[in-house]
């Protein structure tokens, strides 16, 4: 039985058990290649599920929507292992009740969608372990050790061009799962942090702002840099974020839904060669 | 030019009630006031402002009648409100206008006037008011009921003694259950009831009503009751703004864009606007 | 003739330590470079990155950020919480192309006068050697231009 | 016989409008995006591309533009007005979804109060538009009543020849009858006939769309809720439009001296209507879409007398969760059978 069979009658049963309200899933798209999210409700709907190698969307956003788990009840999302992750972050940081969520897992290996055993957040401990390993592409593994071998200087201009580029249309906010804040420090005025206007100094300085409000904290799910509509590489920043973490911390995150946020706790012998 | 503000001098300042406070600004360049002499009419609004801080939309609170200065009464609570409020006599400020359209006092001549208003909705009422009674000659019985949520929210606490005064005027005020002092001598409860207690005749009569969406919408079912066509009420819609002239793109119920069409409405308008989007 | 290069610094510190040891530097009459601009707050874990971001968008050159060494502060954990973020924050701001030397940290006790000097007075020599933050003010000029096509 | 432009003399073309004074934009693709760029030769020119990533919207109403520097001093203040430069320019091969964007903008930044940051942009402009040949699975130009040759909105009309090496080239204002004419020793009588337009199918009934839209009693429908669901709430389709126009105000510098300037805003956006108060007249993403659509169809139709939309399918080409207008209307358009 193929996954996204398996996926559409596992879905169907708990909808009419209702043991879920509703179901997060992908659903065929504008175009053969694009997938969309769906959302079903009822047993008839699973039929709309789609689920193969062009389900890359990290779903866990929609959970966060306000409102959606007050109700206690519980819901069921497609996860890939990042979007597992981001289901850890989002129960350590509280912003929802882990149980509510049940997870259809899977994950896609040569262009192919497999699925992961488990229906909690707490049965992935592996595959999340697992995907530590996990890198950049080969191509932005190139650009990554590019930028890390040019001067401060050539950097600076490197990102000055790519956030000159930016609109401010917040798509990298919007679809992460992290960016939950009920009014984002960009669209908060007094005091007026950085400037909302969108020329090269308020893209710059609200591209570091979203970057150091992630660091510790992305799961590397690759949504913003697929959203944004004008093509600047977030991944190389998000991604360089949490080599910082992982290499100064040994903190990876989202491995549980216990893991304290990195940087809301510490160790007394945490590095500070730095600090003069 | 379109978005250029006029700068003002403030005047004075008064301070209304807790956290509300009334500016008096007086032309600082004399064609600015000519334009404004020229094109203000009660019921407009414009965008008062502080450069480095922004503009923020409230009406003028004064009279047609009486365009020696603009007064502007607000409450603090944003970023400009607050800045505004910070400001002294002799600082400069901003103002952009006058936008908008107008209570159309000339077609309410030879009829019955009932004012009602709710907190700090009182100022636009008070524009229209002060414009007819500056011409009381004009115009049949006016009646005036407003209230607040408590004594110290009553707006204009000067000018509603001054009403209470006159002969011509009958002025009924109200505060919120639990709002009340132990020396208030006027009414309690919320302005809907109070209303329809006072009963006023709707026999040619216009009413203007301006307050809070809620109480809004209370009322204009009292007035209902009370045998009030939808025609004859006039009302005030408010919106977010940032260019006051139809083009920014927010202020809009439905397809009427307040800052063009509005702000002053006959409930009958306000009626037709999608209720939801308000 | 240009006006000699004197670097603009801001420094951000704790009211415990750093703050006390720059008003002992002072009651010392230890002379440390006027370059700096002190903002004092309550612990270094009240030092948000916004404020580096401020500072250099307001058009600093340099920008301090100091306080209590690790174990002395007031509030316990403060500086703990703080050197975390810290060293991400720093890592970003190298990440995207803004000079390690510009943004720097420090410990300094209420007893360190003299070394609250001497940094001082070492940070606005190696930022003059630096230069004026030009990259980075550039923005702000340009901001001025830009879009009007 | 007519007259064409031939793609080996477009370097020559573009020579001679420099040296007129004009600066010359065409599609760049430079730094993984396409966008109208100044360009000095053809060879910078991506005139191949179906459609820019970014609008030539861009160019008129600029995504942050300076209004006015202020200056104030105790109980003293200035302001001073920063129009635009006094540039001539010539956009080259704009698509006509993007001219027509232009056009259907005219009217709103017009009425009653005239936005002179846009007009004077505007008035500078020569635009040469190139007929689309080819269209992507998200053009709809069709399908609200243009199409890949329409000429609103240009001065200049270049149809592709046939055999792939120019342009037939068709003056379709004062201000194109000029630029062509400054150019007429480049151009050549010719009988090549012009490679027929895209046919871009149609999606949609504007019509019947436009009649449900127009009924007050869908306005509360729970078809706005559905369709909703997975909208994000960025304002990626808002910026990428070739005609949406809202905008913000705000002020950056301090207490003395600044510059107010008018920034894209998006009805995406929560922030867009919020009161200080905290009411929020739309308060939910449906009723925020609800009003994108709403403004497109129905609101600016009214004021204006056309839809607010030219159909190059950029909300949906770029939307991250694959919403737009086209899902939207056709929805709409099916459910009135």
């Amino acid at each position: 039985m193929g996954i996204q069979v398996q996926f559409r009658k596992e879905a169907a049963e708990l909808l009419s058990s209702g043991a879920v309200k509703l179901v997060i899933g992908y659903g065929e798209g504008s175009t053969p290649e694009r997938r969309r999210p769906v959302f079903v409700r009822t047993p008839a709907e699973t039929e709309r599920l789609v689920l193969d190698g062009a389900c890359v969307a990290n779903l866990s956003t929609y959970l966060i929507s306000e409102g959606l788990l007050s109700d206690g009840k519980n819901v069921a999302v497609f996860l890939k292992p990042d979007g597992i992750r981001s289901i850890n972050i989002l129960a350590a940081e509280a912003q929802l009740n882990p149980e509510q969520v049940v997870i259809f897992g899977f994950d896609i290996e040569n262009g192919e969608a497999r699925p992961l055993a488990g229906r909690k957040a707490s049965d992935f401990t592996q595959v999340v372990e697992a995907a530590k390993a996990a890198g950049l592409s080969p191509e932005l593994q190139k650009e990554a050790e590019r930028l890390d071998h040019i001067s401060a200087a050539e950097r600076f201009e490197y990102w000055k061009e790519q956030f000159s580029k930016c609109i401010k249309c917040y798509a990298c906010r919007q679809v992460c799962p992290m960016c939950y804040c009920r009014r984002c420090i960009v669209d908060v005025n007094q005091p007026q942090w950085i400037n909302t206007s969108s020329h090269t100094l308020g893209n710059f300085e609200w591209n570091i702002v979203r970057a150091f409000h992630l660091a510790g904290r992305c799961v590397a799910c690759g949504g913003c840099d697929r959203s944004c509509p004008v093509n600047i590489p977030l991944r190389l920043i998000n991604h360089r974020m949490a080599k910082e973490v992982l290499d100064a911390f040994d903190y990876y995150a989202g491995e549980s839904t216990d893991q304290k946020p990195v940087l809301a706790t510490f160790r007394q012998d945490d590095p500070e060669t730095f600090i003069l | 030019m379109i978005y250029s503000p006029f700068p003002m001098r403030v005047v004075s300042k008064r301070e209304e009630a807790p956290g509300v406070r009334t500016l008096k600004l007086e032309f600082v360049r004399q064609e600015d006031h000519e334009f404004f002499k020229a094109s203000y009419k009660t019921g407009m609004f414009g965008l008062y402002g502080i450069f480095g801080e922004g503009e923020s939309t409230f009406c003028v609170a004064s009279p047609e009648t009486r365009k020696e200065y603009i007064e502007c009464t607000f409450r603090q609570s944003g970023r400009v409100t607050t800045t505004l409020a910070n400001t002294d006599a002799g600082d400069i400020v901003t103002f952009r206008g006058p936008y908008g359209n107008r209570f159309p006092i000339e077609e309410f001549e030879g009829k019955n006037l009932l004012f009602i208003a709710g907190g700090i909705a009182l100022p636009p009422t008070r524009s229209v008011i002060w414009s007819c009674l500056d011409q009381r000659e004009k115009y049949g019985n006016v009646t005036i009921v407003y209230g607040a949520r408590t004594v110290a929210d009553l707006v204009y606490k000067h000018e509603l003694e001054e009403w209470k005064q006159r002969d011509d005027v009958n002025l009924v005020l109200t505060v919120d259950p639990g709002g009340e002092t132990p020396d208030w001598q006027d009414h309690v409860g919320f302005v809907p009831s109070i209303l329809e207690k006072v009963a006023p005749s709707p026999e040619n009569t216009i009413a203007v009503l301006c307050g809070p969406p809620i109480m809004i919408k209370f009322t204009l079912n009292a007035l209902g009751k009370l045998g009030f066509s939808e025609s004859n009420v006039y009302t005030t819609l408010e919106n977010r703004m940032k260019c006051g002239v139809g083009k920014c793109g927010r202020c809009n119920v439905g397809s009427v864009y307040i800052c063009k069409e509005g702000p002053v409405f006959t409930a009958a308008e306000v009626s037709a606007m999608p209720q939801c989007d308000l | 003739m240009s006006e000699p290069f004197e670097p603009k610094i801001v420094a951000f510190v704790c009211t415990y330590c750093t703050y006390a040891g720059a008003d002992l530097a002072g009651t010392s009459r230890m002379k440390y470079a006027s370059n700096v601009r002190i903002v004092r707050l309550p612990c270094t874990g009240r030092i948000s990155p916004m404020f580096i971001l401020k500072a250099l968008q307001k058009g600093a050159d340099g920008v301090l950020v100091s306080g209590c060494h690790p174990g002395d502060c007031h509030f316990a954990q403060g500086n703990y919480h703080a050197r975390r973020r810290w060293t991400v924050f720093r890592a970003l701001l190298a990440f995207t192309g803004i000079p390690e030397q510009r943004i720097r940290f420090s410990w300094i006790s209420a007893a360190e006068g003299a070394k609250f000097a001497e940094l001082i007075n070492s940070l606005t020599e190696d930022i003059r050697k630096l230069g004026p933050f030009e990259q980075y003010h550039e923005l702000q000029t340009v901001i001025e231009t830009q879009s009007t096509y | 016989m007519t007259r064409i432009l031939l793609k080996n003399k477009l370097d020559e073309c573009i020579a001679a409008w420099r040296s007129a004074g004009f600066s010359v934009l065409a599609p760049v693709k430079r730094n993984d995006l396409s966008r109208f760029e100044e360009v000095e030769r053809s060879a910078d020119m991506a005139l191949d591309l179906q459609i820019t990533e970014r609008t030539i919207k861009d160019h008129f109403f600029p995504q942050t533009e300076p209004l006015l520097r202020y200056t104030i001093k105790k109980h003293d203040l200035d302001s001073q007005e920063m129009l635009p430069p006094d540039i001539r320019r010539v956009f080259f091969g704009v698509r006509p979804c993007d001219a027509s964007g232009l056009a259907i903008d005219d009217p709103l930044f017009g009425w009653d109060y005239k936005d002179q940051y846009w007009f004077k942009r505007r008035d500078n402009a020569v635009i040469v538009t190139i007929a689309c040949t080819t269209s992507d699975d998200f053009c709809m130009c069709t399908s609200v009543k243009l199409a890949p040759d329409s000429t609103k909105g240009s001065d200049v009309m270049l149809r592709p020849l046939q055999n792939g090496t120019g342009w037939q080239v068709e003056a379709l204002s004062d201000r194109g009858t000029a630029l062509l004419d400054s150019v007429s020793s480049i151009l050549q009588e010719s009988s090549e006939t012009p490679a027929p337009p895209a046919s871009v199918p149609v999606k949609f009934d504007v019509d019947k769309a436009m009649e449900w839209l127009a009924d007050p009693a869908n306005f509360e429908s729970h078809f706005w809720k559905e369709i909703s669901l997975r909208c994000i709430g960025c304002g990626s389709c808002t910026f990428l439009c070739p005609t949406c126009h809202c905008f913000d105000i705000q002020d950056e510098g301090d207490t003395y001296t600044g510059i107010r300037r008018k920034n894209w805003d998006s009805c995406s956006f929560t922030m867009f209507t919020m009161h200080t108060s905290g009411h929020n007249p739309r308060n939910t993403q449906s009723t925020r879409w609800r009003q994108r659509i709403m403004h497109k169809f129905n609101y600016y139709r009214g004021k204006f007398g056309v839809n607010s939309c030219s159909g190059c399918g950029r909300c949906t080409r770029q939307c991250p969760v694959d919403m737009g207008i086209t899902e939207t209307l056709q929805a709409i358009s099916n459910l009135q059978g």
